[in-house]
C-alpha cells in the first residue's frame, strides 16, 4: 500500500502518519509491517483499517445529523458496510487499480485516498467538490487521479464500465484490475447479466464486489433473487463465487487480496459476496419501520462492523483502549475540521448548470 | 370537504380499480411496502397479492407487464422514478408500443405505466428527469401528463380502463404541493382531450405538469400589469388534442410553449410545429419556446437546479417580450 | 393430443388424419395410441411427428425457393431444428397452453394447427397471413386462438412477455404453462437474466427452451457464453438445467413432457436446452461460407433430425418405407398446394399501413 | 477514378482509423466475419484482436464501449440494425450522454456508435427504424447522418478523433446504392456544419439521409417545371448548424422538412420550431413537415413499405402545393 501519505492532499489537517510516528516510544508500539499471526496483515494496516472504518461511520454520522439539521438535502450512507469496504479497497493498488464504485462506497473511497473534506464537499455539493462540482447527488463518486469511475445512480450499469475497462487494460497488457461494486438488489438487473458474461467469456481481470447489505431499499434478498448467495449465481458464467463474512474486516481482505492478484495474473474474473447489513435506513429519505423488523436490526447492531472490529483489537491485545480513542477523537476532529471548513467553502453559482456538456474538441 | 393532493388522488384512484376489477394488479419496486412516494401505501394489505414486489429490474417489469396484460390482466406497472425507464426503452418500443399494429388489433395490451417526473425535489439528474419527448415519439403508446387532482384521478381511470399501453406521468413535485377541491373539479377529461384552463386575448401558453401551474402563477402576475392570458393544460400528449392546440393558438396569434424538459428535441418542438404549419395565418409573433437549456438535467444544488428549470418569473418575463412584440 | 382434426382448418387440403385411417387394411398398421416399447410414444404420435416434422422442413425449401426465385423478399428457416421444435410443442396441450416462440419455430407453429397455406401467407406477406397481416417480416408469428405470442425481431424479449402469462395465470390459479423458445446466443441478454429470474422467484409455470443451434449469425457459442451449456446458466437462479439432444425428437418429446407437467402442477419453472445445429446460413441473407467450416457443415448434415428419424422409423420397423414415402408425398402435394394457392391471394394494399395503431376503446 | 460507394467509404475510413490509432477497436455482433452489411469486411484480418465480436447483448456492447474510453481507447461499437440500439438506451442516456457533464469535462469518451438505419429494404419494423429523434434529444451525446460518401468519410474520421460519444447514423438503403467521386467531392466537413446543397429561390427543402437524395432529386424535376428549390443536407444533427438553417429558411421564405422517421415528436418538429422563432419574420407560407406517418415504422409489405417512406414523388407534391402558396 504504497503512497500513502502521497494521496493525502497537504490540506488535510490530520495526517495518521504522523500520528503513528509521534507515538513510537513504547517499543512494543513501533507499528510493524510483518504480518501478525491470526490476522495475516501488519500492525500498521490493521490500525488503518480501523482509521478508514472510523472515518467512514463517523463522516455518515455527521452528514444524517446535517440533513436532520436541514444543512444537507441527502444523505446515502454505508453505515454497516465499512469492514466489506475498507477489507475489499485495501487489497487494490491505489492509484495502479481501477474502482467502479457504488453509492454506498465512502468507505473504499477514504481508502483510495478521499479526504474528511472532500467527502463533506460532496455532501453539501460544494462548487468544489472534486466528484462532480455539486451536479450530481451526493455520494455519486469519481475522481481521475484516484481512477475511480464517475457513475449515475442508474444501478448495475458501472458494471458495464468495469468490464470495459478490464477490456481496455487486456489489450494494452495492462496489468491492472477493477474492482467494481453494487447492492445484491442491483444482481437482478440485466446490466449484472451481460457483464458477467462479457468478462468471463474474455477472461478480463475485474472483480465483481456484491455487498450484500439484505435489503434493496423495502425488498429483503429473498425477493431479488431465487438463490440463497449472491456468489451463486457466478455459476453461470463458470466465475468463481466466493462469500465472505462482510462483517469481518480481516476476512474481507483476506478473501480479496489473493483474488486480486489472481486476477492481475489473468485468471479472470471473480465474483465475491460480501454479506453484510444495512444499518441505517435506506437513505434520509427513507423509513425503515415500515418494513423492517425493529428486533432484526437491533440484532445486527450488534455485530456493527466498527465495533466489532474495535472490540477484537482490544481483546486480542493489538491495541490499547488508549491508542483506540486516540484514533476516535482524531477522526472526531477530523471530521469536526472537515464540516467547518466545506461549510465555509463556496456554492455553485446558478449559471455553472451551464457548460462541460461536451468535452471540447482538441 | 373533499380537498386532496395528487398522491391521495392517485392512491384512492388504485385503490378503487384493485377493488372494481380483479384482473388489476400493481407491479413495481417496493410497491408492498408503499412506494418511494407513499402512493401504494395500504394497498398490499387492502388487496392482497395483488400488489407485487418486483426485483430491481426495470427491462422485466415492463416486459412481464406486457405478458400479463396479453394474458387479460390488468397490470399498473410502477417505475419508481422516470430516469430509471430507459433500461425498460426497448421493451416499450420495441413491443408495447407495437402489440396492436403488428396484429391488426388482435393481440393487445391493456396496461399502464406510472411513474414519477421532473424535477424541483434536488433529485438530480437521475431522479429529476422529463421523459414525455421519448414516448410521444412512439406511435402506440399513449402518455398523459395531468396537472391537477381531479384530472389524475379521471385520467388515471380511463387509462386503467384504455386497451393500451399508457405512460402515465405523476410530476413529482405536485405530489404533495397540489391540491384540489375533488368534489368541485371540472368535469372529468378523457384521454385525448386538452383544457382551456384560462382564457386572455393576448398571448396563449401551453403546458402540462408543474409548469402548468407555473403558467397559471404568471398569467395571474402579468394580468396586474395588464397582460390576458390564456393557457391551455395540454392533459394527454399522446393523443395530443390537436384541434384545441391550433384554436388556441388562433385565438391570441402569440404562443408560448413551456416546458421542463430541455429545449432541443422536446415535445415543445412538437406544439410548435403543428402551430406553424396549421394556424401560420394566424399568428401575429415568432412561436415561442421556453424550456430547460440543453444539459443532462438536472444539476443537483439548489442553485443550478433553480437556474435549471423554468419558473414563474422565467414564463412571465418571456410573456412580457411576446405581448410586446 | 386432443382437437388435432379440430385445429385443422377446414380449407386444408390433406388430412392427415384422413389417410392414417384409409391406410388401416393390414391389421398391424392400425395405429395405436399405446406406447410403444423403447419409445414411450404411441404409433399415432410417432406418424405425426414426422409429418410435422417433415413439412415444416419441406416449407422451409419452398420459401427458400422462392426467395431465389425473386418471389419472397427474405427467408429465415428452422432446417436443423424440426426434432428440438415438434418434439417440444408435442409435449404442450394445444388451447390451453402457451407458446412465446422465436423466429425458426416453423416446426412449433405447425403443431399448434398452422396450415402450411398459412405458412406461405406468412411468407409472402400476404393480406390474409394470420401472424401480421404483411405488416412484419415472416417468421414473426402470433395467433390468438393457438395461443402464440406476437413477436418482434428483438431477440429474447418474449422471454419476459412468457413470464408475465406465467404470472398471470398463476395469479388465476390457471393450470397452463407457458413455453418460450430462443437461440443460444439470445441468453446472452439482459431479458434472459431478467426472465429467469423473475420466473424462478415467484416459481412461474414457464419453460425457457433455448434452441442451441451452435451459431449466433456468425458467432459460434463460445463467443456467447463461458460455459460449456446453456443449461448451466440455470443455476443462477436454482433453476433445473437440462440438456436434451435436440436432433431426437424422441428425446425431446420425452424430455419435454414430464417437464411441461411438473410445471403446470407448480413445481416452477425449467431451462432446457435442445443441442441442434443450423443447417443452413442464418437467413436468405446470410452467407455462412465466410465463417462456418465446410466439414463441420457436412459432419452435422449426416445427423439431419428429419432424415434420421426416418432412417429410425424404418430401421426399428415402425414403418414401411412405403408408408414413410406417401407422408413425403403428401407434404409435397401439400406445399405445392399452399403456395400456388398463397400465390393468387391479394396483398395488402399500400394503405393498408395504416390502421390499429391503437386499438379502439370500447 | 475515385468512386466508391457508401460501404466502402465506411469500411475504409475504419480501416485507415485502425492503422493510425492502435486505441482504436471495433466491437459489434458478428464484426470479425465482417458485419451483416460487410462494413468491417476484411478488417479483422488486417488488425489482429481490435476487431472483436461482442456477445448478443447491446446493453454490454455499448456500456463496455463506455469503460474501454474512459481507460483510454477509442471503441467504435457496431449496433447491428439500429433497431437494436434500444436496449442500450440506458446506457446511452444515463450514462454516455453525461459522462463529460457530471464531471466538467474531467472524464470523457472518445466513442462512437455506428448503425444501420432507415427504410426501403424490406426490412420490416425491427429493420427500418429511425432513431435519430431519440438521441438528438440527449444533450451530450451527438448524433451524425451523412448522404454522400465523402462526407461518410470526413464525418466518421471526426467522429471518431471527437472526446465525446457520437452517434453515428447510415442508412442502410444507400450503403451500395450512393457513389461519389471522392476525389473531387466538396470539402471536407466538420461535425456541426450543415451544406446548403443546391441553391434555388422559390422553396427550401430540408433532409439528411436517403431523404436528402430524394429530395434532390425532386428538385431536379421541380426545375423542369420552374420551381427552384434550396436543398439542405443536414449532415449534422446534434450539433445543429443552425445558423445555416436559418439562413436558407430566410433565403426562400418557404420550408419543407422532410424525414423518414414518423411526423410526430420527430426531428422535423425542432427545424419547424427552430425557423417558426428566428426566422419567423422571412416567412411566407406555413412551415411543411413531410414524413412518415405516425405507425410503428415500418410495414414489411413492399406496397405497404413504399406508402410509408416518402419518397420524389411525394415531395416533389409537397413542394409544389408550398410553391403556389
Ligand atoms: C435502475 C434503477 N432502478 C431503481 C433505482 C432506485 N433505487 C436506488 S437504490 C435501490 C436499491 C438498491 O438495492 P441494492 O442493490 O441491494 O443496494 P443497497 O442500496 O442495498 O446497497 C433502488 C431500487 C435505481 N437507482 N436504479
Ligand atoms: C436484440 C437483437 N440484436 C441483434 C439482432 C440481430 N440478430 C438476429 S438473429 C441473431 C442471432 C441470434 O442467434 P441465436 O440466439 O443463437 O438464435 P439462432 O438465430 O441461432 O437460432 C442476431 C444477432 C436481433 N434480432 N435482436
Ligand atoms: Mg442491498
Ligand atoms: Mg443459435
Amino acid at each position: 500500500m504504497g503512497g500513502y501519505v502521497g494521496r493525502r492532499p497537504a490540506r488535510h489537517a490530520f495526517d495518521l502518519r504522523g500520528r503513528v510516528s509521534a507515538m513510537t516510544t513504547e517499543e512494543r508500539r513501533q507499528l510493524s509491517d510483518a504480518p501478525v499471526p491470526n490476522y495475516h496483515l501488519s500492525e500498521r494496516q490493521l490500525e488503518r483499517m480501523y482509521y478508514y472504518m472510523r472515518l467512514s461511520r463517523s463522516l455518515n454520522e455527521r452528514m444524517m445529523a446535517l440533513q436532520r439539521q436541514g444543512r444537507a438535502a441527502f444523505v446515502i450512507a454505508g453505515a454497516g458496510q465499512e469492514a466489506a469496504q475498507v477489507g475489499a479497497a485495501m487489497a487494490l493498488r491505489p492509484g495502479v487499480d481501477w474502482l467502479a464504485p457504488y453509492y454506498r462506497d465512502l468507505g473504499m473511497n477514504i481508502v483510495l485516498g478521499m479526504t474528511a473534506r472532500e467527502a463533506m464537499l460532496n455532501e453539501l455539493a460544494k462548487a468544489d467538490d472534486p466528484n462532480s462540482f455539486g451536479r450530481q447527488m451526493p455520494a455519486h463518486w469519481g475522481s481521475v487521479s484516484r481512477k475511480i469511475v464517475t457513475q449515475s445512480s442508474v444501478v448495475a450499469t458501472q458494471l458495464l464500465h468495469a468490464t470495459g475497462i478490464a477490456l481496455g487494460a487486456k489489450m494494452r497488457n495492462d496489468p491492472i484490475v477493477v474492482l467494481t461494486c453494487c447492492g445484491e438488489g442491483s444482481t437482478s438487473r440485466g446490466d449484472f447479466h451481460e457483464a458477467l458474461n462479457f468478462a468471463a467469456i474474455h477472461k478480463l481481470p475485474v472483480i465483481f464486489y456484491v455487498q450484500n447489505n439484505g435489503y434493496a431499499i423495502s425488498e429483503p434478498t429473498v425477493k431479488e433473487m431465487p438463490v440463497e448467495h449472491v456468489a451463486d449465481r457466478g455459476q453461470a458464467y463458470g466465475i468463481r463465487g466466493q462469500v465472505v463474512d462482510g462483517m469481518d474486516v480481516v476476512a474481507v481482505y483476506q478473501t480479496l487480496r489473493p483474488a486480486v492478484e489472481l486476477t492481475r495474473r489473468g485468471n479472470g474474473p471473480f465474483l465475491i459476496e460480501a454479506k453484510c447489513y444495512r444499518l441505517w435506513a435506506h437513505s434520509s429519505d427513507d423509513d425503515d419501520t415500515r418494513y423492517r423488523p425493529r428486533k432484526e436490526l437491533e440484532e445486527w447492531a450488534l455485530k456493527d462492523p466498527v465495533v466489532v472490529f474495535r472490540q477484537r483489537l482490544l481483546e486480542d491485545g493489538m491495541f490499547a483502549e488508549e491508542e483506540l480513542a486516540e484514533i476516535d477523537e482524531l477522526v472526531t476532529q477530523e471530521v469536526r475540521d472537515a464540516v467547518e471548513w466545506a461549510q465555509q467553502m463556496p456554492d455553485p453559482k446558478p449559471e455553472d448548470a451551464l457548460g462541460y456538456v461536451y468535452r471540447e474538441v482538441q | 370537504m373533499a380537498e386532496v393532493n395528487v398522491l391521495e388522488a392517485i392512491r384512492e384512484t388504485l385503490d378503487e380499480a384493485l377493488s372494481e376489477d380483479d384482473r388489476v394488479f400493481i407491479i413495481g419496486e417496493d410497491v408492498e411496502a408503499g412506494g418511494v412516494f407513499r402512493a401504494t401505501d395500504g394497498l398490499a394489505k387492502r388487496h392482497p397479492g395483488r400488489v407485487k414486489d418486483s426485483p430491481l429490474a426495470e427491462s422485466s417489469i415492463i416486459g412481464i407487464s406486457i405478458g400479463a396484460a396479453h394474458y387479460g390482466m390488468r397490470p399498473i406497472a410502477e417505475i419508481q422514478f422516470a430516469d430509471f425507464i430507459h433500461a425498460g426503452f426497448d421493451q416499450l418500443c420495441s413491443e408495447a408500443s407495437r402489440w396492436s399494429y403488428r396484429t391488426k388489433g388482435e393481440q393487445y395490451l391493456p396496461m399502464v405505466v406510472r411513474t414519477p417526473w421532473g424535477g424541483g425535489v434536488h433529485g438530480g439528474q437521475h431522479h429529476s428527469q422529463s421523459i414525455e419527448a421519448y414516448y410521444t415519439h412512439m406511435p402506440g403508446i399513449k402518455v398523459v401528463a395531468p396537472s391537477f387532482p381531479a384530472d389524475y384521478r379521471s385520467l388515471l381511470k380511463a387509462s386503467i380502463a384504455d386497451p393500451n399501453p399508457v405512460l402515465f406521468l405523476e410530476h413529482k413535485r405536485t405530489y404533495r404541493l397540489v391540491k384540489q377541491d375533488v368534489a368541485n373539479a371540472p368535469a372529468e377529461t378523457s384521454i385525448g382531450r386538452a383544457r382551456i384552463t384560462r382564457r386572455g386575448a393576448d398571448l396563449t401558453m401551453f403546458a402540462y405538469g408543474l409548469m402548468l401551474h407555473e403558467c397559471l402563477a404568471a398569467s395571474e402576475e402579468l394580468a396586474g400589469e395588464g397582460i390576458e392570458c390564456t393557457v391551455v393544460d395540454l392533459l394527454s400528449l399522446q393523443p395530443l388534442d390537436v384541434e384545441t392546440v391550433l384554436e388556441a393558438a388562433r385565438m391570441t396569434g402569440k404562443v408560448l410553449v413551456v416546458h421542463e424538459d430541455t429545449l432541443t428535441g422536446g415535445f415543445g418542438g412538437e406544439i410548435a410545429a403543428l402551430i406553424a404549419e396549421h394556424a401560420f395565418e394566424y399568428l401575429d409573433a415568432p412561436i415561442r419556446r421556453l424550456a430547460a437549456p440543453d444539459i443532462p438535467a438536472m444539476p443537483y444544488h439548489h442553485a443550478m437546479e433553480a437556474f435549471f428549470m423554468p419558473d414563474k418569473q422565467k414564463i412571465a418575463a418571456a410573456a412580457r417580450d411576446l405581448a410586446a412584440y
